[in-house]
């Protein structure tokens, strides 16, 4: 198996999310800059979180223009598994990938810290290893991570069972306390948290591993 | 050359964790006074183009392209020509 | 100011312009009659006034600083580098430095701070090192007045903005409040790299003809007399003096930070040396990579990237515009260079070479504008030693003040509810401690660690200064501010090797505030003796005063430990009801 | 009741790396026309007030204690009456 981690300039968990698939996951990886235009034979892509461009404008706003996003929307057509974390997340609703927009937090302030999610559908390629309902410890740090999405598109999201995970203590202000949504087709995951840090027990956790133990899985299989 | 200024605002039914930033750190600093408050981006710029109709409409497209965001924002701007 | 080129250098001797720019009567005729036996020009004289400052020069410092222990057997690098490096085994190295960004923090509290982080990171990956972590140091006014409150919340988002976005954890660092930094806040940052002892850059200039290359932002008009600003006192009138703001660009560095460190590893041979553009900008990092290897240079000034129309050549060398890096490449192997931090979407322009007659040669439009030895800049600078006179306040310290407690219910709520004991949660939330991947232990504990990946080794950090206790004695105070940093590092499993410091005190010209200096870092110094922790980097701020009331002597200890095997990391929290606690020690 | 737009924009000497990355997207995108752009915030609040010189004041105090910071950006606004 073969996945992809997009670097875009100022992209900074990159190598995170790298060493998480390389290491604790034990798969293949390649960093791919963002002005690349072809993901062939990957079987994943990820894009991963801190800032792209800076993010002066909007979070992502920049970034969705990037070569490299025509082949991750071909690979989200296909029905290939993306992952958005963080950036990623903020990057592919810019990009129309996912639905809903994420705002500045209520505080206004960046919020690093370890946040408690709930697994609310555990029947999608990047959740299946966690049970309905299971409570996890991921961390998250960001600054605009408060999802905002109308009150026709939440129902939506509600009744095609796209909320994968919500926060238990929403720290962002967030609409529902979602934290991740997937896309209609469900090979889409965006997600502020950031799993790629909780694959090691050294530090501080291991819960974010499931998600990608789910994926593997799936693309096996 | 045209000069434009944009205007960004928050849609008015979705609720802008800004302006209620700055609206609570209004009412702290005691202006209660100030009942509302929005904030949103403001650009000006200086796009070259033959006429205004087309300097419109590179207006029109960077803000849908690039500046607004349709989920949440809309947006206004005034075009002047000016010396080059 | 005057247009430059109507001031000639007879108006600057006559009309005593040397002396608005700092320049003592002494400097400028030793400039005039001892160094170049002529009178320097508008440019050369601004060059001097900026390179002979504090800020650049340490002319004031220097004599204490000299006392500052820095052998120990894992020193590679000790002071006089962008920062200083420690053998870790392996191969591999840790790099650190701690820097002040007091004054440009006060003035303009989010961009004071950010551009501190973001100069403290450039010293870290000039020297090859990639950034793993940083830490801060804060002291303000309380926080009963809103200013202090202000200042607190923008510092701490100018920290958290830069820190964040480029992606280096910050993982420690320390608060206090105390009326005495009222008009004088403090904001230390400090750095922790990590590298192959193979790849150790340095920054010099040498080897004639050899091309000097200038990478990153464009200058502006910036900060322009920054380091004469931050060497010289404040007056509270003088608070809307806007004139030294910048505006950091972490998106920028972080681009350059990638961009340098593939320069330092692949193409090493290329590479001569490699500097950052910090206070005094142009001119400083070129003179002083040319000074390090006894060579001079050639720069044309036209060829500088300049945001800004009309620029002078005094502005050109003295901006202090954020996110530059100046390299040294050997001749033939410019475009190897430059196509590299093109690929990064960076500008990189050849500006000039190493010249054969250690000269400094300044071309602008044509005309040559500055033509002086180069180590006069850097190494002819006066050197001021002060009396060291004990305080009258510390003749007669009084006896230890034992407070009356009646209640101590309420006297222990009273000391959790000041903001200087209280947690400090609200801040560190905002620091993206994580990035990266390597934080075992984040902020919150006694120290923050960082395993190096793909060894089972970790490196532990922390930030302590104690001004009251140095204001009440210097030299004791000196001596706990360092064992208090060990304990911190020992309290995470590590062992403690090595320290950089920040020494922000009041006008050394002021009798009291030289002693403090002079005597702290005696103790300083004696403690790290015997902690086997040299001092391998630091970084002097002076003049911390507002109307003449100094800061309490705050000088800060950033100590780094080692930890050679990850079971034995430790953290501070109590782990389980039940649990037996001990006290150790008096 | 008064309603106030306010603009504020950045120094012209100062660095602006808001503007500078909106102008290169704007140019990777093939905007060429667009030569410069800046970055700045927008306000829209009401007020209340009794007369207009009131609601300036008001205006001008907002501005200067949190909306606009004066080491780097300068502001102007408009301000009408509006029904209430
Ligand atoms: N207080 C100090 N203690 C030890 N070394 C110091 C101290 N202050 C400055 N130095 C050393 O002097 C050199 C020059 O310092 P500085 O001018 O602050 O560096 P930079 O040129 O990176 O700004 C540095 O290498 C630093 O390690």
């Amino acid at each position: 198996m073969k996945f992809a981690v997009i670097s875009f300039p100022g992209s900074n968990c990159d190598m995170d999310m790298y060493y998480a698939i390389r290491d604790s996951l034990g798969e293949d990886v390649d960093l791919v800059p963002s002005d690349s235009t072809n993901l062939d034979g990957y079987d994943g892509v990820m894009i991963p979180g801190g800032f792209s461009y800076g993010d002066y404008l909007r979070s992502g706003a920049v970034a969705r223009f990037a070569p490299v996003m025509e082949s991750v929307k071909q690979m989200a057509e296909d029905g290939k598994p993306v992952l958005g974390v963080c950036n990623g997340f903020q990057i592919l609703t810019e990009a129309n990938l996912l639905p809903g927009s994420l705002q500045h937090n209520t505080s206004m302030e960046f919020i690093s810290d370890w946040s408690k999610l709930r697994v609310q559908n555990n029947d999608t390629m990047f959740s299946d290893g966690y049970d309905e309902g299971e409570v996890i410890d991921i961390p998250i740090a960001h600054g605009e991570g408060n999802y905002y999405c109308d009150d026709e598109t939440l129902a939506q999201l509600k009744a095609n069972n796209q909320i994968v995970f919500t926060y238990e203590d929403n720290p962002n202000g967030s609409c529902d306390n979602i934290a991740g949504v997937v896309n209609e087709q469900g090979n889409v995951l965006g997600m502020m948290p950031h799993p790629e840090r909780a694959v090691e027990s050294i530090l501080g956790g291991t819960d974010g591993l499931k998600l990608f133990k789910s994926l593997l899985n799936h693309v096996r299989s | 050359m045209f000069e434009v200024k944009i205007y960004v605002h928050h849609k008015a039914s979705i609720l802008d964790p800004q302006g209620e930033a700055v609206l609570n750190a209004l009412h702290r600093l005691s202006y209660s006074q100030v009942s509302s408050i929005t904030q949103g981006k403001y650009f000006e710029a200086n796009i070259e183009a033959d006429s205004k109709e087309a300097a419109k409409e590179v207006v029109e497209s960077i803000c849908k392209d690039l500046l607004v965001n349709h989920n949440m924002e809309s947006f206004e701007y005034e075009l002047k020509e000016v010396a080059k | 100011m005057q247009k430059p080129k109507t001031i000639t250098p007879e108006d600057i001797k006559e009309e005593r312009i040397y002396a608005q720019w700092g320049l003592t009567d002494d400097e400028y005729e030793y400039i005039c009659n001892g160094i170049l036996h002529r009178l320097p020009n508008y440019t050369e004289t601004g060059l001097y006034s900026g390179m002979w400052s504090e800020h650049c020069s340490y002319k004031n410092s220097k004599p204490v600083l000299r006392k500052f222990w820095s052998d120990g057997s894992r020193v590679i690098q000790g002071p006089g580098e962008g920062a200083g490096v420690l053998d870790i085994g392996d191969g591999q190295a840790v790099v650190f430095k701690a820097e002040s960004h007091n004054h440009p923090s006060y003035v303009e509290p989010y961009e004071g701070a950010a551009t501190g982080v973001g100069g403290i990171i450039r010293d870290i990956f000039s020297m090859g090192a990639k950034p793993v972590a940083s830490l801060d140091s804060l002291r303000f006014g309380e926080l009963t007045n809103p200013k202090n409150r202000f200042l607190l919340d923008k510092v701490v988002a100018g920290i958290a903005g830069y820190g964040n976005c480029i992606g280096v954890p910050t993982v420690g660092g320390e608060i206090s409040f105390d009326p005495c930094y009222d008009g004088n806040p403090l904001v230390n940052v400090m750095c922790v790299g990590l590298m192959d002892q193979a790849d150790i850059e340095a920054g010099r200039a040498s080897g004639v003809g050899n091309a000097i290359i200038y990478v990153g932002a464009k200058t502006g008009r910036d900060g322009i007399n920054g380091a004469t600003f931050a060497s010289s006192q404040f007056s509270s009138e003088e608070e809307s003096d806007r004139s030294a703001v910048q505006v950091g660009d972490p998106f920028m560095e972080k681009l350059l930070v990638d961009a340098c460190l593939e320069v330092t590893h692949q193409h090493k041979d290329a590479l001569v040396g490699i500097q950052d553009m910090g206070a005094a900008g142009l001119v400083s990092s070129s003179a002083e990579m040319a000074d390090k290897a006894n060579s001079g240079v050639d720069l044309n000034l036209d060829l500088v990237p300049q945001r800004e129309i009309g620029m002078t050549p005094y502005e050109i060398m003295l901006s202090e515009s954020q996110e530059r890096m100046l390299l040294c490449v050997k001749a033939g192997h410019e475009e190897e260079i430059l196509e590299v931090f093109k690929k990064h979407h960076l500008d990189a322009v050849v500006i000039g070479h190493v010249n054969g007659d250690n000269q400094y040669r300044l071309f602008h439009n044509g005309e040559t504008v500055c033509d002086i030895p180069t180590s006069s800049l850097v190494n002819d600078v006066p050197e001021y030693t002060h009396e060291v006179i004990q305080p009258e306040r510390l003749k007669n310290v009084a006896e230890a003040n034992i407070p009356q407690i009646d209640d101590l219910n309420a006297m222990v709520k009273t000391i959790i509810a000041k903001p200087t004991i209280a947690s400090k949660e609200s801040v560190y939330r905002q620091y993206d401690c994580r990035v990266q991947a390597n934080t075992v232990v984040q902020p919150g504990s006694d120290s923050g660690v960082i395993r190096v990946r793909g060894t089972n080794k970790s490196l532990s950090m922390t930030t302590d200064a104690n001004g009251r206790y140095i204001y009440l004695d210097p030299k004791l105070g000196g001596q706990i501010a360092v064992a208090e940093a060990a304990r911190n590092i020992v309290a995470s499993g590590a062992t403690p090797i090595g320290i950089t410091d920040c020494l922000n005190f009041g006008n050394p010209d002021d009798a009291d505030s030289y002693y403090e200096m002079d005597q702290s870092v005696e103790g300083i110094s004696k403690a790290c003796e015997k902690f086997d922790t040299p001092v391998i980097a630091g970084n002097v701020s002076l003049y911390n005063e507002t109307d003449n009331e100094a800061i309490y002597p705050t000088p800060l200890i950033g100590m780094v430990g080692l930890i050679e095997d990850n079971q034995f990391i430790t953290k501070s929290d109590i782990k389980e009801p039940g649990e037996l606690v001990y006290v150790i020690g008096d």
